[in-house]
């Protein structure tokens, strides 16, 4: 458990570093698809597979092909080579996020009595647990969003249809 | 009709306020699947909608023309065959018909029927295979070209008994044929083309009714009636456009005035109406070649006399309705042996002509059929 | 066959060649006379079926004739070059032709005006007797190279050109081939001679 | 010892292997691991090998053609033929692509397409993954290979490849949505999305229990979600879908060789060629088994009790055998559709999608949610059978009618005077 821990989370620290690091965009991206991978092998460790399957269905399949898409349209790939972002004082910067993050983990790592207890046995993460949350104290809230992304589905149709071909339905 | 020239017509790429695409440029061919041989289209796409297409051609050329003036005129008939090398028989039909027409030779009555014949059935193995590669450009995997084939083959197979040779028959002699037809010919020829409806019947009930065909050919590649005159269109592609003009109507050239046929129009010009005249062409063909096959007379088949012949200086067209459109000889002798000039108008160069205009605005699939449909053969293209 | 006198009357500057039954247009009237041939209803000349580039050699005949005092008398007939475009015309409105137009030009500066703004089908082939001939056309709008590749200097249809012997390679030269490939690859020809 | 059911051979020779490594947890642990996948690597490339050999004799039938005939008795050789062929070729990178990515995708486009299918029941207790998200997991993983087509499309560095890329990308994500949307009314019906109770579901286990033989027999197959309304309509969403989905004619435009030479296989060579091609009918595998489990019945099959057995649950013949048969006929109608219909151009492709196979697809959710609470008269769906099935028509109809333009139409052609 603890080496498979250990494998993904260095695979999802390395890559997400990667993504952030890396100038070729398509590269970047492809990072990024590995780090929601990774992650997705870290929720199923927690035996969260729906979560896990969600992930990569969401955001490995289609979030990440979206950016993609997206990439494939712009102009350049590759980032300028030439242009580097002059970076002063990375130490101090490193120091001051490392002191923000810790200030903010603090109260939760004092809490904490270790050694931990498994988490694995207390819950049950099956999908009609998952199903009766949502539709029971959640049902609004879900509503709400698919309202959203209903709106959201019909302006992008809206923007997708072209001017060009409704002038020419005018003159027909 | 007192209009200009209809000039290529420009594809507008939509650019809205911020919305800007790259244009895609990808050159298909020389080596591409597609393109029937080794024909180039520089492409540029937007997304995968044609805005521009320049055929580029050439990849073939071995300057037949001037080969041509420098041997004999009978020394030029094998290289007919080598034009379009589907249709050897009609291309060396086309050459005789010219030179007879410089020189004043006259036809033996059995030749012309044997003429017939053979041109007719070039065509039924012509336009049976176009109609396989188009939907095989279409994506069927070559179900249906492989159907047109096994047709193809009984036809190559008489050519192959009368003349010898598959594909470059090198058959027709000036004054007539070569040599006469071998004795059971005639009678195993009338088997195939009584044959051959029932082929069609099998092809047309699995092809024309078929929704994708329909979907995909419909509206595609619509040339206009204006625009398929005025660019020297001719063959099925012009009379898929709705114009009436089949040179064995126009001309009566050799004995076409004695046959009963008829002459299929098209009305949309679109790729279902080029792949549809083409279907009735071939019930068309197997009508004359009916009736050919009936009335055949005996008698001698070419002219002894007209070997190496010098002609009197003169010039002269000469042109008939090949499966592809008008082939055309232009013959200029100065009285030695050897043409002082030798031209070929050949069908499928100038039918691609309005290759952009048909394909503009569509997709890149597209236009793959649309010059599935033009039928185009690289040896007569490039010459 | 086409009645060709009233394009003669309207037209004076156009010739007849009885020979060819052909006119002969100058090129200043070739495009006007091309679109009276397709708009006028009893013509409708619409096709443009076949164009030809055609290159005549100038010709020196010598002849010897004898004078009446008994001696020969060499008379030396020339005859000049040409390069004439040869275009045939149909008509698929009223099923007749043809027509044949010729604009004559000379070999030196072979230039005629293009009747591709007037038919679109003779694009092709004007740009084909361009690429074998060099034969300019003005008026066309994409006069390039066709069968020929870009790089390509001569023009191959002339009566007068000379293929250049290092043109093409040949594995195993022969014959004439081997000659001039002596000529210009010394050391390959005999490499290869030896190799076979 | 209990008596030889040949329906649980192979399970219960596993169990007995297992039983000697009782006292060695870790060991039993990864020798279970590899027993579960190792016959499926083994046994998939094999089914791969068959699957080509028939595509290939099969296409040669349609075609008037004899197909593979030199290599062995009618060629049933030619796979291995053509596996050593493919070794032995050159891998060919183009020197301008993305080395790494383009060396990457058929591993990307492999790993899920094995993996997929570790959630597909292939018999009674045969299953090498029981997961609980068993329909949802198939689908995640299934879609990680839209990533490896456009991996090598756009690491390909040609433009062939890159409109085959996109083309891709557009035409998955599309047929993504019908295929899911037709599944979830399985899920649905089901209560589950664990593809085992998705089986045992389809099986009427009070026929099965019964005394009388032929209702035992029955009892397997009657049940089979196909053979409902929302069943069938689903059914034929999803194996349109999934036709879309593995890019199989018609709708192989990624690779359409007459439009875009190969799409994103333009530069791709030997033993990577291979994978590609090979992942694509694991794929394919995959989904028929899928559409075999959530609509077909899975492995169940007629109930035939071996002679001296008393186990209702026994069976004569097992249930992979039913399985595979399923999957191998659902993969011979992919090859008839392949030597039949021509392809669909790119726009059309969408316009079905989106315009024809989604809305069907919701409009079955709809009649599934209407067929499940449909009064029952002895438990025969008497009212939500004949209405669904109408409503299903009604709307196949109306949707077809309204995507049917008036352009494409039967044309009578004239003849000139």
């Amino acid at each position: 458990m603890i080496i498979t821990f250990s494998i993904l989370s260095a695979i999802a620290v390395i890559s997400a570093l990667l993504a952030v690091r890396l100038r070729n965009l398509v590269h970047a991206t492809l990072t990024l698809m590995a780090f929601f991978v990774a992650l997705a092998g870290l929720f199923i460790l927690l035996m969260a597979e729906f979560l896990a399957a969600v992930q990569i269905l969401v955001y490995v399949g289609a979030v990440g092909i979206l950016i993609l898409f997206a990439i494939m349209l712009t102009q350049q790939v590759t980032g300028n080579v030439k242009e580097h972002i002059e970076a002063h004082g990375a130490l101090w910067g490193l120091a001051g996020a490392t002191a923000v993050l810790l200030t903010l983990l603090l109260p939760a790592i004092l809490k904490t009595a270790l050694p931990l207890q498994p988490v694995v046995e207390t819950i049950d993460p099956s999908v009609r647990a998952l199903g009766l949350n949502l539709m029971a104290p959640y049902t609004i809230a879900l509503q709400v969003i698919a309202l959203l992304l209903t709106a959201a589905l019909l302006g992008a149709v809206v923007i997708a249809i072209s001017p060009e071909k409704s002038e020419e339905e005018k003159k027909s | 009709m007192s209009t200009e020239t209809i000039a290529p017509r420009e594809y507008q790429i939509y650019s809205g306020d911020d919305l800007r695409t790259n244009v895609l440029e990808i050159s298909m061919g020389p080596q591409h699947p597609s393109t029937h041989g080794v024909f180039r289209m520089d492409v540029s796409l937007d997304g995968e909608t044609v805005v521009k297409l320049k055929p580029v051609f050439g990849y073939l050329h071995r300057n037949h023309e001037k080969i041509a003036e420098t041997t004999s005129y009978l020394g030029s008939m094998p290289y007919t065959d080598r034009l379009d090398y589907f249709c050897s028989m009609t291309n060396n039909w086309a050459y005789a018909l010219a030179v007879e027409k410089m020189a004043g030779l006259a036809v033996p009555e059995r030749a012309e029927y044997i003429r017939v014949i053979m041109a007719e059935l070039t065509r039924l193995q012509n336009h049976a295979s176009l109609v396989g590669f188009l939907t095989n450009d279409l994506g069927a995997s070559g179900t249906p070209l492989l159907y047109a084939i096994r047709e193809r083959e009984h036809i190559l197979d008489l050519f192959e008994w009368a003349s010898g040779a598959r594909m470059m028959c090198n058959y027709m002699r000036f004054g007539g044929v070569r040599n006469d037809l071998p004795s059971g010919w005639l009678a195993q020829c009338k088997k195939v083309v009584d044959d051959f409806p029932a082929f069609m019947d099998e092809f047309e009930t699995l092809l024309t009714g078929n929704e994708i065909i329909l979907s995909r050919c419909q509206n595609v590649g619509v040339l206009p009636r204006d625009l398929a005159i005025n660019a020297s269109i001719t063959g099925p592609c012009l009379r898929a456009s709705g114009v009436d003009y089949d040179l064995r109507k126009v001309d009566k050239y050799g004995i076409y005035d004695r046959f009963d046929f008829k002459v299929p129009l098209g009305s949309v010009g679109d790729c279902y109406d080029r792949f549809m005249i083409r279907l009735l062409e071939m019930r068309e063909s197997v009508k004359i070649l009916k009736q050919a096959l009936a009335t055949i007379p005996e008698g001698p088949v070419n002219d002894s006399k007209a070997r190496n012949f010098r002609p009197k200086p003169a010039e002269a067209y000469g042109r008939i309705e090949g499966p592809k459109g008008e082939l055309g000889f232009y013959l200029v002798s100065d009285g030695t042996p050897k043409p002082h000039r030798y031209h070929v108008r050949p069908p499928s160069f100038i039918n691609l002509t309005v290759l952009e205009d048909m394909c503009l605005g569509q997709k890149i699939a597209d236009a793959v059929i649309v010059l599935g449909s033009i039928d185009i053969v690289l040896g007569e293209v490039d010459r | 066959m086409i009645d060709l006198a009233p394009i003669l009357a309207k037209f004076p500057p156009v010739k007849h060649d009885a020979a060819a039954n052909a006119l002969i247009v100058p090129q200043a009237l070739a495009l006007e006379v091309a679109k009276w041939l397709r708009d006028d209803p009893a013509y409708r000349m619409d096709y443009a079926s076949n164009v030809a580039g055609v290159d005549t050699l100038p010709v020196e005949k010598k002849t010897k004739v004898k004078q009446p005092d008994g001696t020969d008398k060499e008379i030396v007939t020339k005859k000049p070059g040409s390069m004439e475009v040869v275009y045939h015309l149909y008509s698929m409105a009223l099923k007749h032709g043809p027509i044949t137009i010729k604009q004559v030009t000379t070999r030196e500066n072979p230039v005629v005006t293009s009747l591709t703004p007037i038919y679109r089908g003779a694009e092709f082939q004007e740009r084909e007797a361009f690429d074998l001939y060099g034969i300019q056309f003005e008026g066309h709008p994409d006069l390039r190279r066709i069968l020929m590749w870009d790089e390509f200097k001569d023009f191959p249809m002339r009566k007068d050109y000379v293929e250049p012997d290092d043109y093409e390679y040949e594995p195993t030269p022969h014959d004439a081939v081997l000659a001039k490939a002596k000529a210009h690859y010394p050391k390959a020809s005999t490499s290869t001679e030896a190799a076979s | 010892m209990t008596p030889i059911n040949p329906d649980q051979l192979i399970v219960q020779l596993t169990q007995w292997a297992l039983s000697f490594l009782d006292s060695y947890p870790l060991v039993a642990v990864l020798v279970a691991i590899l027993l579960s996948t190792v016959p499926l690597i083994a046994v998939f490339p094999g089914c791969f090998a068959i699957t080509t050999w028939l595509e290939r004799k099969g296409l040669a039938r349609i075609q008037n053609r004899i197909g593979p005939n030199r290599t062995g008795p009618l060629g049933i050789l030619q796979p291995a033929a053509d596996g050593i062929k493919m070794l032995l070729k050159e891998d060919i990178v183009p020197k301008t692509s993305d080395r790494l990515a383009h060396f990457l995708a058929p591993v990307v486009l492999m790993v899920p397409a094995f993996t997929i299918l570790s959630v597909l029941p292939f018999n009674r207790n045969m299953i090498p993954a029981a997961v609980d998200t068993g329909v949802i997991l198939f689908f995640a993983l299934g879609s990680v290979s839209t990533l490896a087509v456009f991996m090598a499309g756009w690491s390909s560095r040609n433009k062939y490849s890159l409109l085959g890329g996109m083309r891709a990308i557009a035409q998955m994500v599309s047929y993504e949505l019908p295929l899911v949307l037709s599944g979830v009314t399985v899920i649905m019906m089901t209560g589950s999305l664990d593809t085992t109770k998705i089986v045992a579901q389809q099986q009427l286990s009070e026929w099965i229990q019964s005394s009388n033989a032929g209702l035992q027999c029955l009892g397997q197959i009657i049940g089979w979600n196909v053979f409902t309304p929302w069943g069938f309509a689903g059914f034929l969403i999803f194996f349109v879908a999934s036709l879309a989905e593995i890019n199989r004619c018609p709708f192989d435009l990624p690779e359409a060789d007459s439009e875009i030479v190969a799409g994103h296989l333009t530069e791709y060579s030997g033993f990577k060629y291979a994978l590609f091609f090979m992942s694509e009918y694991v794929s394919a595998f995959a989904i028929n088994g899928l559409s075999t489990t959530l609509f077909l019945g899975g492995w169940s099959g007629p109930n035939i009790r071996p002679p001296w057995s008393d186990d209702p649950n026994a069976l004569l013949i097992p249930g992979f055998v039913w399985f595979f048969a399923k999957m191998f006929a659902l993969m011979l109608v992919m090859i008839w559709i392949r030597g039949t219909l021509p392809r669909l151009r790119v726009d059309h492709l969408m316009g079905f999608a989106w315009k024809f196979l989604l809305p069907l697809a919701i409009m079955n959710i709809f009649v599934g949610g209407f067929y499940y609470y449909a009064p029952r008269w002895h438990g025969i769906p008497v009212v939500g059978w004949p209405i669904g099935f109408l409503v299903m028509y009604l709307s196949y109809e109306c949707i077809g009618r309204l995507n049917r333009g008036p352009k494409t139409a039967q044309r009578v052609y004239h003849y000139a005077s």
